[in-house]
């Protein structure tokens, strides 16, 4: 077994899915679970081998640095484990809620990105990571208008143009990049950028910065997210919320880590962490729709995550690390249950959801479990990672931080208890009758039991932390095995 | 494993079992509960003679549970209550519904307050603040529609005050790289001086929002009026004691070190005054029975707050005798008012009345519960109000003993307003089908009554377990006999004297009055007053409650004017209006976005000398 | 059993005494105030005949058990507050339990039998005894305050709470601490017009106005009590202060003559005043008193 | 040098098209020649004057002396990741156009704030 | 030693010593007569001296003092008030009209007799009776009351089925609480 696999296989499954539709509708459903399921379990043998001893895979033959290598360390094998077992609980959840045709595209759209995902985290080669940017980028706009509706296609045209502006970005910093060192390989990259002028370095940083942080939900950065998100049907909000986001906060890290680690950068990323979430939290207070609103919570969890990162500290990094992994999980509960929400109640608003909790007791209370748990509080998960970053940052010697994370915390608590408080407490008769499906409750299930687990014994994770945090930060481990 | 992993194992599994047990066997619901209250506290009691600890590792931090002295103090009182409170919910949440989160969440709570009080270190101390936080947080929005706003306020205050703590927690990791409790201690006056008045101001903050400290006072009314009665009782009981916990631990074992650390002691002596005082002045006024309570509690843990400021042995002794009394007479009130919800409906004062002779034991539980509040001898709230005036008296807080003096007089005003509205006055034939509450709900109230009255007669019973905690607070030397205590001028009171001679007379003049005459001595109805021959019509209302105090209210009418909870109100719209003004940063129009993107990009490049430190 | 049989006799006899004293300075205080009025007026013991003829009443009635008990409360209150107090300067006879409490626990045993005579009159149902109520514990935190002041600044001042050590320091008339403390002494007096209950602080029972307030549904046995106690509390107040400010008394003329001379400060001053409404008389006792009540204690501070 | 001067001339022009222009499909075609500016700017980086295909077509021939190939591989990706944003952008605003009966990008803001 | 009889002789004859010098009056202005009570209590004739005052209510009162006619309605009052005193008390009819109408003596609605409807221990006559008749009435009554004659409460009770009647004829809206006697 391979870290190739990770890319391969979904790739092919995202091309066999039509073929298959073309057998039986219910083939294209489990295919895709069946090709995550590998995933998953591959990435669990591998799991324990990446984080010991980076496993570098060489592609085609050519070696580094002319040909294309992927690189699976500690954190990779962190990021494809957490990619393809959230994967694989957005699939349990779609399979029941996705009934709209057509449903190959779909799952051939959701295999592009966790191949598009999975290669972001993968690779070793910068262009590639431009390529897995793309896949990931163009499946993800398709997604975006997958219902077909009049909103959907505009959240999905403003996605398209921002993220049209990335890539060019993206691409540019390439080129520069490109026509400086003559090399695409980023471990080499990294050891041959210390020459590049100072003036040119700079002006690639700031393209990353701007081509990345549009990925990555940076504001001014992040007008298309909350479209998206709430637009995008509701797993399809997990996987951006979940998986893409992540990919693309980790490449912007990996890139800066490797090339531009100066404290200037760290700072300057702390600030903008802090901007954005504060506006995020702000922003989401008086949504009106309840996936919006989670839309802007998910922007301001990734200025939470930013922040951490631009400490840049080991534990800081490792609380990322830690948060990233609580938000995809508990913001995936979180869409999971808004979308059941939605769809019993017939309307986008926070107000339809009046009563809710009265007719569907066990959706109401994994969305009441994931805001909780997303505030913070204890005994989830939440409230570990937030309070890792907290210590994080005050290890550093900063307290404002630390004190706007707080505060961003109450705003969030209080729009968060305001839906709970709705969903079980402004209306008392049950009125519907209609049933969650299994698969989408287990789905929900499975989010919750890890965020308790999680919560009780963070160990669990927090062990395989460590290494990844190492690995993202050591770059000389990174050239010392990227080039050989 | 020993009591203490026993008492948190049992509560918090008993809180999800009880959860699934609604849902599955209804009837078994209430004994479960039931049991795991009592168990948590047979082994609290266990716990009393044993000195443990526990250690074990979660993430990079060791956990440590441990007992003191004073954690037991505060164990016992959170175990008493708690299974008062569950014993008592039996009945009172009968035809309730979500009991099953009802009790999981009450025994969260209970949970919570002993996983507080045994932490030996600041993650778990932190851990449990929240878990008490939420699951109270959920019982306050219990009820009804109209509780969300208030138990979102609710929530909002706690987290307030659960974040000042977390920044406290995460400043001293900063500073001492430890978070267990005896390093911690150890090391803090390693703290620069600044930081540690910082750290000490915010955990002060933390501690006192729920301990309801002026400025941080305003969740408390409410969610104390809307919260159910069960729930209220351990509300005010013992959750709030929760925040004199901590403040006792950061006043005598943090942050004894700085010289400046006397003028916190005295701000803090000033907010817990100005607290007593004016929350006495609202009280006053509240229509509400609840409502009226819990401006009450939040006087009474002003005193509290008072007694641990001056931090004289006398005066702590005091405050933690105050803990444990106002614990135990909060309850009883709460639980009667309670009562009188159960069978009437309201907690309205102006509209119950007379309920003396229908439910006699709950006026019994009030009026030993007000005689207690009021500080009048011979029930033990005297024995509170002494210590705390000696010793604020020979603190050299003078002012302040006028201020507390002051308020403990006012409270006679709403204490009498409350049992008078509730009980006494006119019989109405509104409320003639009222009967007494049930026996299981009759039996915490009966046993809190008893036990105000021993505290009063034998208050060294009391003190000994809190001269215990002291000590291990770093205070020795303050002296009382079972029932004789000392000032520090060598004056003393003896309460078995006074009982005495109260009891004799009291036994004389009543015999004598009752046995005068006895034949010729009947009762009438209310309804036969003086009303100047007229006849009063049977459902006409001759009660006077409305307005009751009227006349008091124009004399001090310049103090209400001004309400902190306005001022709050006022921040958070305004706050939110804000807020709401930043979000049409996002205008929707792709090509602005498009532009922001471009913007920022270039002030990028335009600022790159700022930003990184190179020009470009 | 040694039974310590001075003692019992001032158990026994401290009571009756101060009946007798308080009922006797009610009648001459009607008497007072009828020579004033350029009226005869009643016998001196004029107080004590409706005393008895209240408790010869042959009927009875209660609205219940507080009304049967306020009765009690009010008159346990006067006897205990008289028992905790030195009635006789180094007397073994009438210093009773004095030693076993001090100025705040009087403070509060004398508030106790108002609030019990407030709960007896809050069962008659009585509009007017619920007014009355309300209006005397407003009245109550008005005075209560200066009161307070003037006995902290004494506590501070001479470093105890016992009365029997503030009774030892006044071993010389130049030492009472009517001149050591004036203020102290002015605060608490203007105080004790307001705990008398005469006028102009008489709105509690303002008998033309709310038919005597709270106890207006008292008659018989109930009302013979309340005025027993009311005599014995008059008394007892006023050996109190004497005890405070005017350096106690040493045998029984001296009492009556310092206590008389208190006394008549409250009626004397009843007689020509008109009646304050207790918003006025709140506001009265926290400006003047209460100025006084700083000042003493400032005095002591600096 | 030239190429440089027009890539960057063109990627200003389509961004001026994309941020300015009202019309949706204007706005992909500025899209486009943004890519396009950008594709010209990474030939010119591999490029090399008098340069031949970096195939060693007959012998003798020096490495410096041909162009360099990854670029161009690069471009011919790119081209291909452009052809299918655009593709995606397109069938977009057919969709917009059906829902709005407009392309004005100022009228499609159903969702803000 | 005394013996019983005797004891409780001498108690009676100090309780009947304090009642008659204790005379609490609750006075019915229920006609013109009241006017003429300020002069009994105040200076010029000072009703005091021999004990008597004013009383706020009847709870505390000895003597009802029904100063003038009564109408029916009036009647209904003064019969409450009446029972609602506690025992021993008396009743002075101030006024002719107290005793067989007065002036009002063809008034439809004015009860001619008080006497049939409660038991009024003096009369004073006149219209309206001077103080110094007032303050002659209630020495009247003292002597009674020494004498121990003065009973009518006692007569109401024993009669009361007779009162309540003469009292229901007059009073056609009969809505009195009933009275646990």
């Amino acid at each position: 077994m391979s870290p190739v696999h990770f890319i391969a296989i979904p790739l092919f499954a995202a091309f066999l899915i039509p073929l298959a539709g073309k057998v039986s509708k219910e083939l294209v459903k489990i295919i895709p679970g069946l090709v995550l399921l590998y995933l998953s379990f591959v990435s669990v043998t591998l799991f324990p081998i990446g984080t010991h001893h980076p496993v570098v895979e060489i592609i085609a033959g050519f070696k580094p640095p002319f040909g294309i290598t992927l690189y699976y360390g500690a954190i990779a094998a962190f990021l494809t484990t957490l990619i393809t077992l959230i994967g694989f609980v957005i699939w349990l959840y779609s399979y029941k809620f996705i009934i709209r045709e057509p449903i190959e595209k779909y799952y051939m759209l959701f295999m592009m990105l966790i191949t598009g995902s999975t290669g972001i985290v993968l690779t070793g080669d910068i262009f590639n990571l431009f390529v897995f940017f793309e896949i990931t980028s163009i499946a993800a706009y398709s997604l975006t208008a997958f219902l077909r509706d009049r909103d959907g296609a505009e959240a999905a045209f403003k996605y398209l143009l921002i993220g049209s502006f990335a890539s060019t970005f993206f691409l540019l910093a390439i080129a520069i990049i490109y026509a400086n060192v003559h090399t695409l390989n980023l471990a080499d990259i990294a050891v041959k950028i210390q020459d590049v002028p100072v003036t040119t370095r700079l002006f690639v940083l700031i393209l990353f910065l701007i081509g990345l942080g549009i990925e990555s939900e940076m504001f001014p950065l992040n007008g298309w997210a909350p479209d998206a998100y709430s637009q995008a049907p509701s797993p399809v909000g997990a996987v951006f919320g979940g998986i893409v986001v992540k990919a693309a906060v980790y490449s912007l890290m990996r890139i800066i880590f490797l090339m531009f680690n100066s404290h200037d950068v760290l700072h300057f990323l702390l600030v903008m962490g802090i901007i954005t979430m504060l506006i995020a939290e702000m922003s989401a207070m008086k949504q009106q729709q309840i996936k919006r609103m989670l839309a802007f919570s998910s922007i301001g969890q990734m200025g939470l995550v930013i922040i951490a990162f631009g400490i840049g500290t080991e534990p800081s990094v490792r609380a990322a690390m830690f948060q990233m992994f609580n938000h995809a999980l508990i913001k995936s509960l979180l869409f999971f249950s808004a979308g059941y929400l939605v769809f019993h109640s017939g309307s986008k608003k926070i107000s339809a959801l009046d009563g809710l909790g009265h007719d569907k007791p066990i959706t109401s209370f994994f969305f009441a479990f994931g805001a909780l748990a997303i505030i913070g509080l204890p005994p989830f998960s939440g409230f570990w990672s937030k309070l890792y970053i907290l210590l994080s940052i005050a290890d550093a010697g900063l307290m404002v931080p630390v004190v706007l994370i707080l505060i961003s915390s109450i705003i969030e608590a209080v729009y968060y208890l305001r839906v709970v408080s709705r969903l079980y407490f402004y209306k008392e008769e049950a009125t519907d009758v209609r049933r969650t499906p299994v698969s989408g409750l287990i789905a929900m299930g499975i989010l919750t039991v890890v965020i308790l687990l999680v919560g009780f014994y963070p160990n669990l994770i927090l062990n395989w932390m460590t290494p990844a945090a190492a690995d993202l930060l050591n770059k000389a481990s990174y050239i010392k095995f990227g080039l050989f | 494993m020993n009591s203490i992993a026993y008492i948190l194992l049992i509560t918090f599994a008993g809180a999800g079992i009880t959860f699934i047990v609604h849902h599955l066997i209804k009837p078994l619901r209430d004994i479960i509960a039931i049991t795991v209250a009592a168990s948590g506290l047979y082994f609290v009691i266990q716990s009393l003679t044993e000195k443990t600890k526990i250690v074990f590792g979660i993430a990079d931090f060791n956990i440590i549970w441990g007992n003191t002295p004073y954690s037991n103090l505060f164990a016992v009182l959170i175990a008493v209550l708690g299974f008062l409170t569950i014993l008592y919910a039996r009945d009172f949440m009968a035809e309730k519904e979500r009991l099953g989160y009802f009790y999981m969440n009450l025994l969260f709570v209970i949970g919570g307050m002993y996983g507080i009080v045994y932490s030996q270190d600041l993650i778990s101390l932190f851990f449990f603040w929240e878990v008490m936080t939420w699951s109270s947080f959920l019982l306050v929005i219990y009820c009804c529609k109209e509780a969300q706003p208030i138990g979102l306020k609710y929530f909002v205050f706690s987290a307030i005050g659960a974040y000042s703590l977390l920044i406290a927690i995460v400043m001293i990791y900063a500073q001492t790289g430890n978070l267990e409790l005896s390093n911690i201690l150890q090391n803090f006056g390693n703290i620069s001086e600044v930081n540690q008045i910082v750290i000490a101001v915010l955990l002060l903050t933390g501690f006192g929002v729920k301990s309801a400290i002026m400025p941080l006072h305003v969740w408390a009314p409410d969610s104390y009026s809307i919260s159910p009665s069960p729930f209220t009782a351990l509300f005010s009981g013992a959750l709030s004691k929760m925040g004199i916990f901590g403040i006792g631990m950061v006043l005598f074992k943090f942050a004894s070190h700085s010289g400046y650390f006397s003028y916190v002691k005295i701000i803090l002596a000033w907010l817990g005054g100005i607290t007593a005082l004016l929350a006495t002045f609202y009280a006053i006024f509240q229509t509400d029975a609840k409502k009226l309570l819990a401006y009450s509690s939040i006087g009474q843990l002003g005193y509290i707050i008072i007694g641990l400021a001056v931090g004289t042995p006398l005066s702590i002794a005091a405050a933690l005798f105050l803990v444990i009394l106002h614990g135990a007479f909060k309850a009883m009130l709460f639980m009667s008012v309670g009562a009188v919800y159960f069978r009437t409906g309201t907690t309205d004062m102006n509209s119950v009345t007379g309920l003396i002779r229908k439910m006699p034991l709950s006026f019994v539980t009030m009026l030993f519960g007000i005689i207690t509040v009021s500080g009048v001898p011979p029930l033990g709230g005297f024995a509170a109000k002494w210590m705390l005036y000696e010793s604020l008296i020979q603190s050299k807080h003078y002012f302040l003993v006028i201020v507390v003096f002051a308020a403990s007089t006012a409270a006679f005003l709403y204490l009498y307003k409350l049992i008078f509205s509730l009980f006494l006055g006119q019989e109405e034939v509104e409320w003639s089908h009222v009967k007494e509450v049930p026996l299981l709900m009759l039996i915490p109230m009966l046993i809190l009554s008893a036990f105000v009255l021993v505290a009063g007669i034998f208050p060294g019973l009391v003190l000994d377990p809190i001269s215990h905690a002291m000590q291990y607070l770093g205070n020795y030397g303050f002296k009382y006999e079972t029932s004789v205590l000392f000032n520090e001028w060598g004056n003393k009171i003896n309460m078995q004297t006074v009982i005495n001679v109260i009891g004799a007379v009291f036994l004389i003049a009543g015999l004598f009055v009752t046995f005068k005459g006895l034949k010729k001595t009947r009762y009438v109805t209310t309804k036969d007053i003086h009303t100047s021959g007229e006849i009063p019509e049977e459902n006409e209302n001759l009660t006077y409650a409305v307005d009751f105090y009227k006349p008091f209210e124009r004399a001090i009418a310049p103090a209400l004017k001004a309400s902190i909870d306005k001022i709050y109100t006022a921040i958070g719209n305004n706050l939110e209006q804000a807020f709401d003004f930043l979000r049409y940063v996002y205008t929707g129009n792709g090509q602005t976005y498009a532009m922001y993107v471009v913007l920022f990009l270039s002030l990028l490049i335009l600022f790159a000398e700022l930003i990184f430190g190179i020009k470009l | 059993m040694e039974i310590n049989w001075s003692a019992v006799l001032g158990i026994v006899f401290t009571p009756v005494i101060a009946f007798l004293v308080g009922v006797t300075y009610g009648g001459l205080t009607r008497r007072i105030t009828a020579r004033i009025q350029n009226r005869f007026g009643p016998p001196f013991y004029q107080n004590i005949l409706d005393i008895i003829k209240l408790y010869s009443k042959e009927s009875n009635i209660n609205h219940g058990v507080m009304q049967h008990l306020g009765p009690v409360f009010a008159i346990t209150a006067s006897v205990t507050t008289l028992f905790f107090i030195p009635v006789i300067k180094d007397s073994p006879v009438f210093t009773n339990f004095s030693f076993n409490g001090d100025l705040i626990f009087l403070l509060y045993i004398m508030v106790f039998g108002s609030l019990g005579m407030a709960l007896g009159a809050g069962q008659t149902g009585n509009p007017n005894s619920a007014i009355g109520v309300s209006r005397g514990l407003s009245q109550l935190v008005g005075y209560e305050v200066p009161f307070v002041m003037a006995l902290v600044a004494i506590m501070v001042q001479f470093q105890t709470t016992s009365l029997n050590d503030l009774l030892a320091v006044q071993d010389h008339f130049t030492k009472w601490i009517i001149f050591q403390s004036p203020f102290a002494f002015l605060a608490a007096i203007l105080a004790f017009l307001g705990m008398m209950g005469y006028a102009p602080f008489d709105v509690v029972i303002a008998p033309a106005e709310i038919a005597s307030g709270p106890p207006s549904e008292f008659g018989g046995k109930y009302l013979g009590l309340m005025l027993t106690s009311r005599s014995i509390f008059t008394f007892a107040k006023l050996v109190l202060f004497t005890d405070i400010f005017l350096g106690g008394a040493h045998d029984f003329i001296t009492l009556i003559i310092k206590t008389f001379i208190l006394y008549m400060i409250p009626v004397l001053t009843g007689i020509v005043f008109p009646r304050f409404r207790t918003e006025q008389s709140i506001r009265f006792f926290w400006s003047w008193p209460l100025f006084f009540g700083i000042l003493a204690i400032l005095v002591v501070v600096f | 040098m030239i190429y440089y001067a027009t890539s960057i001339l063109l990627i200003l022009i389509g961004m001026y098209a994309v941020l300015v222009k009202k019309n949706l499909i204007k706005i992909v075609i500025g899209l486009s020649i943004v890519d396009n500016g950008i594709h010209l700017l990474l030939i010119a980086i591999g490029y090399v004057k008098d340069g031949t295909a970096p195939i060693f077509s007959k012998p003798g021939l020096q490495a410096s002396q041909m162009v360099d190939p990854v670029p161009q591989a690069l471009v011919l990706t790119a081209i291909v990741i452009g052809l299918a944003v655009t593709a995606v952008a397109l069938s977009l605003i057919i969709r917009l156009y059906d829902h709005h009966k407009t392309l004005n990008i100022n009228k499609i803001r159903k969702l803000k704030w | 030693m005394f013996n019983d009889k005797e004891a409780s002789k001498i108690v009676d004859i100090i309780k009947n010593f304090a009642r008659k010098h204790s005379l609490w009056v609750v006075a019915y202005g229920t006609g013109c007569g009241a006017i003429e009570l300020p002069p009994t209590m105040t200076s010029r004739y000072d009703a005091e001296r021999f004990g008597i005052r004013g009383s706020a209510t009847p709870r505390q009162a000895d003597v009802l003092l029904i100063t003038g006619y009564l109408s029916v309605k009036t009647l209904k009052r003064v019969i409450r008030t009446y029972e609602q005193m506690q025992e021993p008390k008396y009743v002075i009819g101030f006024g002719s009209c107290t005793i067989n109408g007065g002036m009002y003596w063809d008034s439809y609605n004015t009860i001619k007799a008080l006497d049939r409807y409660l038991p009024v221990d003096v009369y004073i006559n006149g219209c309206m009776p001077r103080p110094e008749a007032v303050i002659s009435g209630f020495i009247k009554l003292q002597q009674l009351i020494s004498e121990g004659k003065a009973d009518g409460a006692k007569r109401y009770r024993e009669n009361l089925e007779w009162y309540r009647e003469n009292q229901r004829k007059v009073i056609k809206n009969w809505r009195m609480p009933e009275y646990n006697w």
